[in-house]
C-alpha cells in the first residue's frame, strides 16, 4: 500500500457563508406523496430506504398527496394552524419584550412551529413529551395558559417555576411537557426511561423525546438509543434538523456524510425522515411511529427536516455566519403558509380568517403580557427570596436552613 | 438474630424493596441473572421476574438518564454502577439532571433513584476499582451521599436510601463487602460473624440518613471516619491505647453535624480520616466545618489523614491506603500540647 | 502599551500560541469561522486556516477525547467549552484517561491539553451557564486548575498554561471579560480601560503557574480569592477600610501555599472568598491547609464566603452571588476579639 | 389508534443458559469466499449491505477462497500463526500462575488471538494501536518482549509500568500500543484524536482503535465516530464482538436488534463484518479499511466477529451465566486451528512443526516466566516505593514532594 500521498484534515464546511450567494440545489427534494407508507409491522431490514428519502404530503400547490396523507378533519387542521400562529405571534412579542428590557433571554422556533403543534395534536393527553426550547407548539397545541409562559420569562411573582430558571425553559407536567434544562441532549434518555417505565407497569402511555441535530453528537443521544433498541421503548425520537446548531451548519455534526434520521439503523428500529415544515407529513409520521410504539413494536426515530428561520437566541446574529437571505430561500417554504395554503385550498379556509384570527391571538398574547407585566416584568416582581433555598430537596437540611437565615429571609 | 456479610445485608434489603413495593425495579450491568459482579442482587431475578432485575448496556450515562426518566414517570429506581469509578462517565447526568430536577421544576418532578456503587480500595485493584469520589458529589446541592460501614447499617441505611425522594448516590466499601478490615493486611482477615454489626434482622428496617454513630465514645480527641476508615480508626485507637471518640458519619449528606460539633467540643481536639486524597476531599470540608464551630474549643490543629495525591496505585496499595500507623500518629500529632 | 479587555487579551495569547507553534491547535463549539461565542478565538481561523482553529461537534467528551490522542501524538491542542457547565459530559475523560495517562502509563504518553472554558456568574445565566465547578477539577491528581481575574494574567497564564506538559483546565470568569466586577451591579459598569491589569503586552510572556499575587498588602486580615471574586474583595477591602491582604490565588492547582501560609502567619486571619456553592467547595480545603499550618497564628476562626447550598438560581443571582457586603460581614467577624 | 393492548417490557435473554442445549442454529453463517470485495473508492451508498454480510476467506477445509482472499506469503501466515500461539500458550502459562498466587489478576484472549495477530502484521510499524485487554497478540506478532509483560503482570522491579497499573494494562509506545486503563470504551476517541493529528500533519500514519461490543453501548462510542466521520479521520475502528460482556450476552448492548457493524450506516462511514477467527479475513479486511485511510477517504468500522472462550477473568466463572459447551459449539471454530490447518493443507505446514513450534514457544514462556520470577512476583519484589510518586505531573509540586516525605521514602 502507498504511504507516498499525504494525509489532510477534512474540516467541514456550509455552502454558502455571508456575502455567498445562497443556494440549496445541492438538497434533493423527492416530490411529496411518492413515498410509499410501509405497515407498522413490517420489519426494519424492509424499511431502511426511508431514512435517505422525505416523507412529505404537501405539494407546491397545497394539496394532500400519497399514502402518508393522514386525512385529517379540517377542525384539526385549523387546531393546528392556530397553535402555529399563536406560537409565530408570541415569538414576536415576547422578541420584543426582551429588546425592550422586560426579560434577560428569550428564544425563537420561527420555521418549525409545525413540529410541536402537529405531535402535540397527534399524541395522547397523558403521553409525555420530552421536549427541548423549540417546540413551544406543543403547549400552544394544548391551550397552555399564555400568561404563565410570559410569568416565567418574566420571573415575576407568578412564575410557575419559582425565579429558579432561564427564561424558556418550561416546565408544565399536566400539559406533558417535561423539565427544560440549558444543558442539551441529556433529557432523550429520560424519554427512554419514562417509556420503559410505562411498559413496565403495562401502561398504555408512550413517550417522545426531542433533541436537536446538533446535540445528536452528544454520547447521551447514543446511549439513549442503545437503551430505546435493546428493551423495545415505546417512544418517539425526534431529531429537529433545523440546520444549524448555533453557528455551525449541520455538517459538523455529520451531516456531510448521511442522514440523521439514518442513525436508526445502528440500533435496528426505523428511520423516518420527514419534511419538518409540513403539518400534515409530521402528524402521519408522528402517528405510524406511535401505533408501532403502542403495539409494543419499539421505538422509531424521526429525523424532522427543517430551517431555523431566526437567529439562535437573542444573544445571536447569525448573519454573522450564514447569508442574511438564506431562510427566505429555504425549498421547504414556510410551516405555517404552507398549512394556510392547504387549507385555503380545500375550501376551509380565507384570507379573511386568517386576518382575524392574527387579530384574535395578537389580542390573546398582548393580554397575556399585559397582565403578566401587570404583576412585573424582570426584576420588577419576583418570587420570594426564599424560594431560592426551596426544592433543593423534599426536606431542607441544616446547610439550607443556616444559609436562609444568615440571608435573613 | 441472623448473621450476614455486608452483601447478604445489601441483597436482603433490596429483596423487601423488591417485595414491598412494585415500583421498585433494579438495573445495572451483570445485576440481572447473574446477580453482579460482587452478587449483592444474587437470586433477585429468578426470584422477582426480569423485569424487576435486569441486566444494562455497558453505558452509566444511559443507566442514570433511563432511572431518571422512570423517576419521573412515578418509578422507585435502584441502579447498580458495578465500580464508582465508573460513575464519571454519568457524573453530568446527576449533577445537570437527578440533582437540579426537583429544584428547576418547581416541583414537579423529581428523581428518587438510588445509585448503589462498590467503592474504595484494599483490594488490589488498581487506578480504577479502587477510588473513593465521595467529595465530588457531596459538592453537589440536590444528591445525597451516603456510605455505609457495617451490614446493619448498609441493610437499613439502603432501605432509607430507597425510601428517600431525592437522588441518594450509595456507596458500598467493597473491602468490607465479606469482614470488618481494620487495614492489617498482614493479619488473617475477619468475617462479620464475630462482629456484633453483623447481626442483622430479616425484616424490614432503616437508619436514617444524616444520623451519625458514635462508634466508641471518649474524651480525649473526635476522630471522624466513614465507610472502612471506621474499622482501620477503630484499630488505630485500640491499639493506641487513647481514649478517642469515634463517629461513624454513615451519610455525608446531610451530614449530622451537631454530633460532629458536640464531641469535638468535648474533647477540643479532631482527626478526620478517608480514604480519597487528600486535596479537594471531603476532609477539608469536614475541617473547615469543626473549625469554624468549634474554634475556640480546639487545643490543637485538626489533622486530616487520607490517600496521597496521587492516582490509585496497584502494587503501592498499602503505602497509599490510610493505615492504623498514619491514624495513630495523627491522634499522636493532635496529642502534642 | 495597549489596553485589552480579557476577550481581547486571551485572543491574542491564543493568536501568539497558533503563530509560534504549527503543533498548537484549537477547536470547540462555535470557536471557526464564528470566532466563539464570547468572541475569544474571533478571527483566529481566517488568519491562520481552517485546520488551526476549527468548530466541533456537540459532544464535550468527544472534543477532550480528540484532544488527548492529538497529545498522545505529539500535538498542544487547546479546546473550548463553551460553558464551564458542559465540562460535565467530559467529566470522564479528564479524570479517568487526560490526568492518569502520564502516571499509568509510565511516562510513554501524557496529555499536554488546555480546556479553556468561560465560567461562573453574574450574567443571569440561570443554572447552566453560571456555575464554578472548580472544586471537583481541585481534587483530581494530575490536573492543573488555573483562574485568571484580569486580563494581564490571563494572557500570561493561558500562555504557561498552552506551554504546560500536563492536562491544564482553564476557567475564564466570564463576568470580567469585559471589565472588573467588584459586585456593585447596581452602579455602572466598568471597563479595564481605566484598570492597571487592562495593560497587555502584544508580545508572548507567561505568568507562571502556581504563583498568587499579592493584590493588595496588609496586615489586619488575609482574603484568598480567584477569579471574579478578587475585585469582590477588593471593593469590600476598600469600602470597610480594613487594612485587609487580598490575594489572588491565580491557580488552585498547583497552589501557592506559602504566600498564603506567610501572610496569614502574619495576620492571624483568614476570609475565603469563592463563588461556588459552599460545601464541599475549594474553600473548604483552603480552610483546612490554613488550619493546619497557621493553628498557633490563628487569632479567630477562618470565614468562608461562598455561594448557597442551592442550584444556581437565575432570578435570585444577587441574593446567591456573595458580594461585597456578605465579604465585609465576613472580615468583621474575623476581628472580632 | 387502539390504547386498549397493554405495554410490556422486553429484557432480552440468550439463547441458552447453564443446564440448556447449545445452539447457534438461529445464526446465520455465511459461506466463505462468496461476499464481494468493492473497490475502496466505492461511496457509501454501494456498502450497506456489507455490515449485514460476513467477510469470510477460509472454508470449512482450510481452503483460501474469493476476493477477499489476501495470498499472504506463507512466512506471513506462519509469523501470525506463531504470535497466535505464543499468545495462546502465553495466557494458559499466566492464568495458572495467578492461581498459584504470583498475579492478583489476569485476562485471556482465548478464541480471539486471530485479531490482535492479523491487524499487527497487515499495519505499518509507524501506526498506532489503541487497544483493548484482549489483543495482547498485537504485541506478540511485533515480538515484545514477553518478559517484560511478565514484569508488569508481577508488578516487579523491572515493571515498565512501574508498579501503578493492573496487571495486564500495558502501554507500549514503541510497539504502537497505546496505554490500557480498566475503564472500558474511553480510548476509542483517543484513536481518533491521533489520526487526526496525523492528517492535520500531513503525515501518512494511521491508527486503529478497538472496543468491545458490550462497551460499544458508551457514549464514548458514539462521539469518537462522529468525530471520525465529520474530519474524515484516518483510523480503523474495531468492534471485537465476542459475544460476551462479563455476564451480559451481546443483546443487551444491541446485538438483537441489528448486527454492530450496521452502526458504521449512522456515521455514513462503511462498515465491515469479519469473521474474527479467520486470519486471512481479518488480514484483507483491515488492509482494504488501511488503504482507504490512507487515501484520505476517511474512517471504517471493523466488527470483528468472534467468540470469548475463556472466562471474562480470573475473576469470573463463565459456567454461572452460560453452558460450560458453547465455546467448543462455536460456529467459526478456533482461529489458530483454522490457520494451521490452512496452512498445512498449502502444504507449508505439518503437525511436527507445530508441535516442534509449541515446544519451542512454551519454553519462550517459561523462560520468560523464569526470568521474571526472578527478579520477583506480585509483592516479592516491585520498583522503588517512590515510583508511587513521580509521574502524577511532569515535575511534583509541594503537595507530592510533602507527602513523599511524610511516608519517607
Ligand atoms: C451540553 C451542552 N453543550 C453545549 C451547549 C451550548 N449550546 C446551547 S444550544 C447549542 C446548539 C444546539 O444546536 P441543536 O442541537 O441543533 O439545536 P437547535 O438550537 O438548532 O434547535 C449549543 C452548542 C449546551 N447548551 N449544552
Ligand atoms: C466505564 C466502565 N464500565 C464498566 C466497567 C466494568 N467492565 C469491565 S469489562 C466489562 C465488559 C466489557 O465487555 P466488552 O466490551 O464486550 O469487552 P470484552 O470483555 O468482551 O472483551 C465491564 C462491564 C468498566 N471497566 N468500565
Ligand atoms: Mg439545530
Ligand atoms: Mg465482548
Amino acid at each position: 500500500m502507498s504511504d507516498t500521498n499525504k494525509l489532510h484534515l477534512h474540516i467541514p464546511a456550509p455552502k454558502a457563508r455571508p456575502g455567498d450567494a445562497v443556494t440549496f440545489d445541492h438538497m434533493a427534494i423527492p416530490a411529496a406523496g411518492k413515498l410509499r407508507r410501509p405497515e407498522i409491522k413490517a420489519p426494519e431490514d424492509q424499511l431502511r430506504d426511508l431514512p435517505y428519502d422525505l416523507i412529505r404530503v404537501l405539494d407546491d400547490e397545497g394539496n394532500a398527496v400519497g399514502p402518508w396523507n393522514p386525512s385529517l378533519s379540517a377542525d384539526h387542521l385549523r387546531r393546528g394552524l392556530r397553535a402555529m400562529l399563536l406560537t409565530r405571534l408570541f415569538d414576536d412579542q415576547l422578541f420584543r419584550a426582551h429588546r425592550q428590557g422586560k426579560t434577560t433571554f428569550f428564544m425563537k422556533s420561527t420555521g418549525e412551529e409545525a413540529i410541536g403543534a402537529a405531535q402535540s395534536l397527534a399524541l395522547g393527553a397523558s403521553d409525555m413529551c420530552f421536549p427541548t426550547y423549540r417546540v413551544v407548539s406543543w403547549l400552544m397545541a394544548r391551550d397552555y395558559p399564555v400568561v404563565d409562559l410570559v410569568n416565567q420569562i418574566y420571573s415575576n411573582a407568578s412564575d410557575p417555576l419559582k425565579g429558579r430558571q432561564l427564561p424558556i425553559l418550561y416546565s408544565a407536567r399536566d400539559y406533558g411537557f417535561y423539565s427544560l434544562s440549558g444543558n442539551v441532549g441529556t433529557r432523550i434518555g429520560h424519554a427512554v426511561g419514562w417509556a420503559m417505565a410505562s411498559a413496565y407497569k403495562q401502561d398504555d402511555k408512550i413517550a417522545i423525546g426531542y433533541i436537536g441535530e446538533g446535540s445528536t453528537a452528544e454520547g447521551d443521544f447514543h446511549e439513549a438509543l442503545t437503551f430505546a433498541s435493546v428493551y423495545r421503548a415505546p417512544v418517539l425520537l425526534c431529531i429537529t434538523n433545523n440546520q444549524w446548531a448555533i453557528s455551525s451548519f449541520q455538517g459538523i455534526a455529520g451531516g456531510e456524510a448521511t442522514t440523521f434520521a439514518a442513525k436508526a439503523i445502528a440500533y435496528g428500529i426505523p428511520g423516518l425522515r420527514v419534511d419538518g415544515n409540513d403539518f400534515l407529513a409530521v402528524h402521519a409520521a408522528t402517528i405510524w411511529a406511535a401505533q408501532r410504539a403502542k403495539a409494543n413494536l419499539g421505538a422509531t426515530l424521526i429525523e424532522l427536516f427543517t430551517y431555523r428561520a431566526a437567529g439562535h437566541s437573542t444573544s445571536d446574529d447569525p448573519t454573522k455566519y450564514r447569508p442574511a437571505t438564506e431562510a427566505q430561500a429555504w425549498p421547504l417554504g414556510d410551516p405555517l403558509e404552507r398549512l394556510k395554503q392547504h387549507l385555503i385550498l380545500i375550501g376551509e379556509w380565507s384570507e379573511e380568517r386568517h386576518e382575524k384570527l392574527t387579530v384574535e391571538l395578537t389580542e390573546v398574547v398582548k393580554s397575556a403580557c399585559r397582565e403578566a407585566e401587570a404583576i412585573g416584568t424582570f426584576g420588577k416582581s419576583r418570587p420570594g427570596t426564599r424560594e431560592m433555598f426551596e426544592g433543593v430537596y423534599k426536606d431542607p437540611d441544616w446547610r439550607i436552613t443556616e444559609q436562609r437565615r444568615e440571608l435573613g429571609v | 438474630m441472623p448473621s450476614m456479610n455486608m452483601v447478604q445485608a445489601l441483597n436482603s434489603a433490596l429483596d423487601l424493596a423488591l417485595t414491598r413495593d412494585p415500583d421498585t425495579l433494579i438495573f445495572g450491568q451483570d445485576v440481572g441473572y447473574f446477580g453482579g459482579v460482587f452478587r449483592v442482587t444474587d437470586k433477585l431475578q429468578q426470584k422477582h421476574g426480569v423485569t424487576r432485575c435486569f441486566d444494562a448496556p455497558i453505558a452509566e450515562g444511559g443507566i442514570i438518564a433511563a432511572a431518571i426518566g422512570m423517576g419521573a414517570y412515578g418509578l422507585r429506581p435502584v441502579v447498580e454502577i458495578q465500580f464508582a469509578d465508573y460513575i464519571l462517565p454519568a457524573f453530568d447526568q446527576l449533577v445537570s439532571e437527578a440533582a437540579r430536577l426537583r429544584y428547576r421544576s418547581g416541583g414537579q418532578f423529581s428523581a428518587p433513584l438510588t445509585v448503589r456503587s462498590p467503592y474504595g480500595g484494599g483490594i488490589f485493584g488498581g487506578q480504577t476499582h479502587s477510588q473513593s469520589p465521595e467529595a465530588i458529589f457531596a459538592h453537589i446541592s440536590g444528591l445525597k451521599t451516603v456510605i455505609p460501614s457495617n451490614p446493619y447499617d448498609a441493610k437499613g441505611l439502603l432501605l432509607a436510601s430507597i425510601a428517600d425522594d431525592d437522588p441518594v448516590i450509595f456507596l458500598e466499601p467493597k473491602r468490607v463487602y465479606n469482614g470488618p478490615f481494620d487495614g492489617h493486611h498482614e493479619l488473617a482477615l475477619k468475617t462479620w460473624a464475630d462482629h456484633p454489626m453483623g447481626e442483622v434482622p430479616d425484616e424490614y428496617y432503616t437508619v436514617p440518613l444524616g444520623k451519625a454513630a458514635i462508634v466508641r465514645p471518649g474524651s480525649a480527641l473526635t476522630v471522624l471516619a466513614y465507610g472502612t476508615m471506621v474499622h482501620v480508626a477503630g484499630a488505630a485507637i485500640e491499639e493506641s491505647g487513647i481514649d478517642a471518640e469515634l463517629i461513624d458519619l454513615r451519610s455525608i449528606v446531610p451530614l449530622d453535624i451537631d454530633t460532629i460539633v458536640a464531641s469535638v467540643k468535648r474533647t477540643g481536639r479532631c482527626v478526620i480520616v478517608h480514604e480519597a486524597s487528600r486535596f479537594g476531599g471531603f476532609g477539608g470540608e469536614l475541617s473547615a466545618l469543626v473549625q469554624e464551630r468549634c474554634f475556640h474549643h480546639l487545643r490543637s490543629p485538626i489533622e486530616r489523614v487520607a490517600g496521597w495525591d496521587t492516582p490509585y496505585p496497584y502494587a503501592f496499595e498499602w503505602d497509599y491506603f490510610p493505615g492504623p500507623a498514619r491514624v495513630d500518629a495523627a491522634m499522636r500529632r493532635t496529642l502534642e500540647p
